[in-house]
């Protein structure tokens, strides 16, 4: 088993493609993504139950290197700041195949 | 205006649905439609009405009153976020008054479906060229209010601050405008529908016409439930911003009205030309501002489109317009 | 009992999709409803069968009989789980008791409605208001059910340990249990077909009547599987609940039956007051218990309602009952 | 080839939808369907099918005839994969070669559905007992692939490895092969429609019939989204799988052709016998390629099945095997 | 970034409204729910398939901080222990924006 | 609160019921499922927006001890081999009840 780096992310999901393309760039191995993720934080309830996708939120999870945590925080955080959501980075060790 | 004809529609199936759905909220039932479910509805709301649409614009050949028309519509959407915005800057931020312009300036293609169903009560023909001037005003107001919110932030506004500039290219932008799911459903199945005419409807009639009102009243108690859940997001909207919810849209169909005048439309299309400019959009331009002007709050602008004006449109608002248009007429 | 009329029951097309269902679980195929649909297609059911009964409602003033009739399906609905909680003490603790009695006492609305197709293939005529009867037997069950269980935890039970209070307030539960979806959903699209009538019904018909017979066999062919599924559940049941299931609906039956009779009710009307009678519920009931007396296990209770009392009503239970009420009116 | 019959089924609303879903996805609109909702179509359409060819086989007895056009169905099913297999290993690793060779020897049943669409459009009839045909087509190929596999795979291959067997028991791959969830479904359905005959379709008519030309549309707009998402894994296919994907279904239809000759099939049903030998699996064969040989990628086998053979099968495949049957059968 | 608590909980759907007003209660930032989860434990299989909602789950995830987080448990424990569910607690690091 | 392993699965949803029976096989005390996941790794984006169920993921997570870990992850390794998927390990503290 391998040190990895934990990422979970949960943005809008208009925003999702963005967040994937970021992390595309960053090179991540992977990721996980789990749409129709309800929630609630600064910008108020977003309860997903809506006509429009405006108040749905997407959870990503990536397991990372501990550089590759550097570069995506540095890339996602002017745009958390700008369209809200969060990060969370944690510990995990990967069971290699 | 006839007192009749306004109490019928709202007695009639589809508004009684709306009204159930927003008592399910109100009396805290735990009913609700599956998000999928509703997004199914309102995918075969848009490609019936495109379809019927387009086998009965294939019958007639588009003459220039059409074309007029469509342009005239066209024109609407771009107009009314001009004065909106000018507005809603009284009291609001570039970014929220520009996120509302759009909203008020582009359509609410459920209004106009509940609209046809109206007429078709009423037994009020009208051109299946008013599908394709709905589908075409919902774009450009979003576009409109975009450009109007990169020219107030150019320069320095009114609150001092230098504000970056809206996020996202612009051909990004006018894709999400132009090929939007509601803009391409409803112009896709229009084109199906001109092109199959008659063999076309006769083997769909029973999914696309047969269906219909069912399916709209099912549509119209979610969207119920939808605008009751957004009720209580108006406490924080402010007299203004309520104020504006009703005003506009009646403002806008007056508007409507003088232009149907201009253009010479009979009853059923002026009707129909008219709730498109007092219909808001709740769907395809909150999601477009979303990308373009995250700044903005759809909190703000979603609850005036759903929770006032398209319950303003449906109960008193079409049958109201529909006797201005025919006193007019007379 | 007629045996053509049940053997005929049983190769209809609800029933036998039904059984399709749950053969298709007994094989292990892969067949699944998506969820989404599934509550789509409960939610037309209750809409469907709320708007016709309304409009046949509509076109007659409801007399004494009626009324009287709804009156004794509450009483039913709030008698049944009294003596069935007794029964169920006999072998098990308060809250299980208790939410097997509300389950017997409570409706299954999806019996009822296959009832009324059984009724339609045999071409017996019923009345709209026995909707508004489905409708409120579903709430009153709950209410008695906890108040028993209140009262008997209050005391020293049998198994002698103070046992803590159910929770919850009652203003709570009593929305719960009057505004449930299914409640709130049937009593609802009751009013819109009273108010709306045979005008309301002519746009609606092919939605809400064509489509009835095709929607009500894929919903059963989907509670087959969702009643397969919970067979293996059974095991654990043990011979004194399954003796329940099949004995107490039978039983509900028989009174049901007997008070037609008082009342003396038409042949259709009174098939589906016994139905209603013999139905256990699978949907409201076990949500509500398990937020007012969470110490019971749904994992009882549903299955005995789902894989054994709804497949004995529906394939076996309505011809017998309908053969009785027939032999005794002759 | 009649060109006019070519061009009417282009411009048919079923194809036109089809072509609608590819281009929204072309010109990247954000028009999806749900998920649960196009499983429900997908499911509806296999109910349908069917019941509609289970109440037309009730009709008349199958004679000798139709058990002899079920026989040659299920051996057409299984040789195809065996040449497929030998010309795929050519280029492919064992695994991959079984599981395109599985995909190819296999059907699709929503192209068995656009083409009786496409027959009723003209007016040709065809008999139900084709629909067991095709549920009868479904599995074989996967067993077959699967025992190539194995067969392969025990002797030092091309490459010299030696390779892990298959994995997974016999009996649960063959429940998968032949309690898959459309095989189940469509053979049930048939099974009812059978049972039920007329009696049935008096009551299902508008939901199994009147409908169907809609649902199918709507589900085909989905297809078209789905092929066109598979289309740009089409690069890393190569000219050799893209040669394979067009010009083995013309071979598999021609020799189906043949066969039909020789079993005298009506034109009808000798153009969906043809349809199936040329169609390609992309449901029940990658699920159970996924489970029992778990090393090939579904990335190669689904793109072609989806984006180039189903097409190719609806679009000109249908009329031009229609043509070369009518030719040959004057 | 921030060091936070990173707060797990799995419940019946039936009773997330009452764990989310616990929550609200306590004064977290805010939370994301994932609704449609499945799973196993003492009270037997919840697999979700069913016409009735009672045997669904639902996760909620919850970054918080430490104080918050001992509020969290002791307003939860007598909960889980009425209605089953599970609640767990790990360490992460909040990208601040 | 009791120390915990957590591990997380994403594998194919078609081959979940397998990760399931290996995790009731190891005896773990349960888990949760949550279905509908997508994802990117060594085998390319799996969209999940297929008429297939091919290309969908579905994510587990089970809280477990130390001991149960091992197996788990000496159990599921030559799976993931085979058919791809990611398994994580990381820290947790259960609130027990
Ligand atoms: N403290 C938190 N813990 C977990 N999720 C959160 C938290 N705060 C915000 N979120 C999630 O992030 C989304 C956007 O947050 P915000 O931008 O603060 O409105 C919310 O809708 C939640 O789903
Ligand atoms: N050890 C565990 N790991 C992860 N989730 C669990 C665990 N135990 C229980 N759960 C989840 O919590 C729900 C309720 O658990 P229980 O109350 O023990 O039946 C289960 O259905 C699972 O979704
Ligand atoms: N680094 C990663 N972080 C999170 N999830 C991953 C990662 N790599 C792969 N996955 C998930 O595991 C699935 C299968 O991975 P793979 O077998 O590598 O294609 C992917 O579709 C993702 O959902
Ligand atoms: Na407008
Ligand atoms: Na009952
Ligand atoms: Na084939």
């Amino acid at each position: 088993m391998q040190a990895v780096k934990r990422v979970e992310i949960v943005v809008d999901t208009i925003e999702l493609d963005r967040v994937l393309a970021l992390l595309d760039k960053v090179g991540v191995s992977g990721y996980t993504v789990i749409r129709n993720a309800e929630g609630k934080g600064h910008r108020g309830v977003r309860s997903g139950d809506d006509v429009t996708r405006v108040f749905q939120n997407s959870y990503v999870l990536t397991a990372c290197s501990e550089e590759q945590v550097g570069q995506v925080v540095t890339a996602l955080r002017p745009m958390l700041k700008r369209v809200g959501g969060v990060c969370l980075v944690s510990d995990a060790l990967w069971v290699m195949h | 205006m006839n007192v009749g004809i306004a109490l019928e529609n709202f007695l009639s199936p589809p508004i009684l649905f709306f009204f159930l759905g927003l008592l399910a909220v109100l009396v805290r039932s735990d009913l609700e439609i599956p998000q999928p479910i509703a997004k199914f509805l309102s995918l075969y709301l848009m490609l019936a009405i495109g379809f019927r649409g387009g086998v009965e614009l294939g019958h007639s050949a588009p003459g220039g009153q059409v074309l007029l028309t469509l342009a005239a519509a066209v024109a609407m959407a771009a107009l009314v976020p001009l004065y909106c915005f000018w507005i809603l800057r009284r009291r609001l931020d570039v970014y929220n008054a520009a996120a509302i312009a759009a909203t008020y300036g582009s359509i609410s293609a459920v209004t106009f479906v509940t609209a046809t169903a109206f007429l078709d009560r009423a037994g009020i023909p009208y051109g299946g060229y008013m599908v394709a001037a709905m589908a075409l005003m919902e774009a450009p107001a979003i576009v409109v209010a975009v450009i109007l919110a990169r020219f107030a932030l150019s320069k320095p506004g009114r609150d001092g601050s230098a504000s970056p500039a809206p996020e996202g290219s612009w051909s990004h932008l006018l894709r999400d405008a132009f090929f939007n799911s509601s803009v391409f459903l409803i112009l896709g199945s229009l084109l199906v529908g001109v092109i199959t005419g008659e063999r076309g409807q006769a083997t769909l009639h029973p999914f696309t016409n047969e269906l219909f009102s069912g399916i709209l009243c099912f549509f119209l108690l979610d969207m119920g439930l939808v605008a009751a859940r957004r009720l209580k997001d108006l406490r924080t909207s402010g007299g203004f911003l309520l104020a504006f919810a009703i005003v506009v849209p009646l403002f806008n169909a007056l508007l409507g009205i003088g232009v149907t005048l201009l253009l010479d439309l009979g009853t059923g299309d002026a009707l129909l030309f008219t709730i498109l400019c007092a219909s808001a959009s709740y769907i395809a331009v909150p999601a477009a501002m979303r990308l373009a002007l995250p700044e903005a709050n759809p909190g703000l602008a979603l609850p005036l489109a759903l929770a006032v004006t398209f319950p303003l449109n449906i109960t008193l608002g079409m049958p109201l317009y529909l006797a201005l248009i025919q006193s007019i007429g007379n």
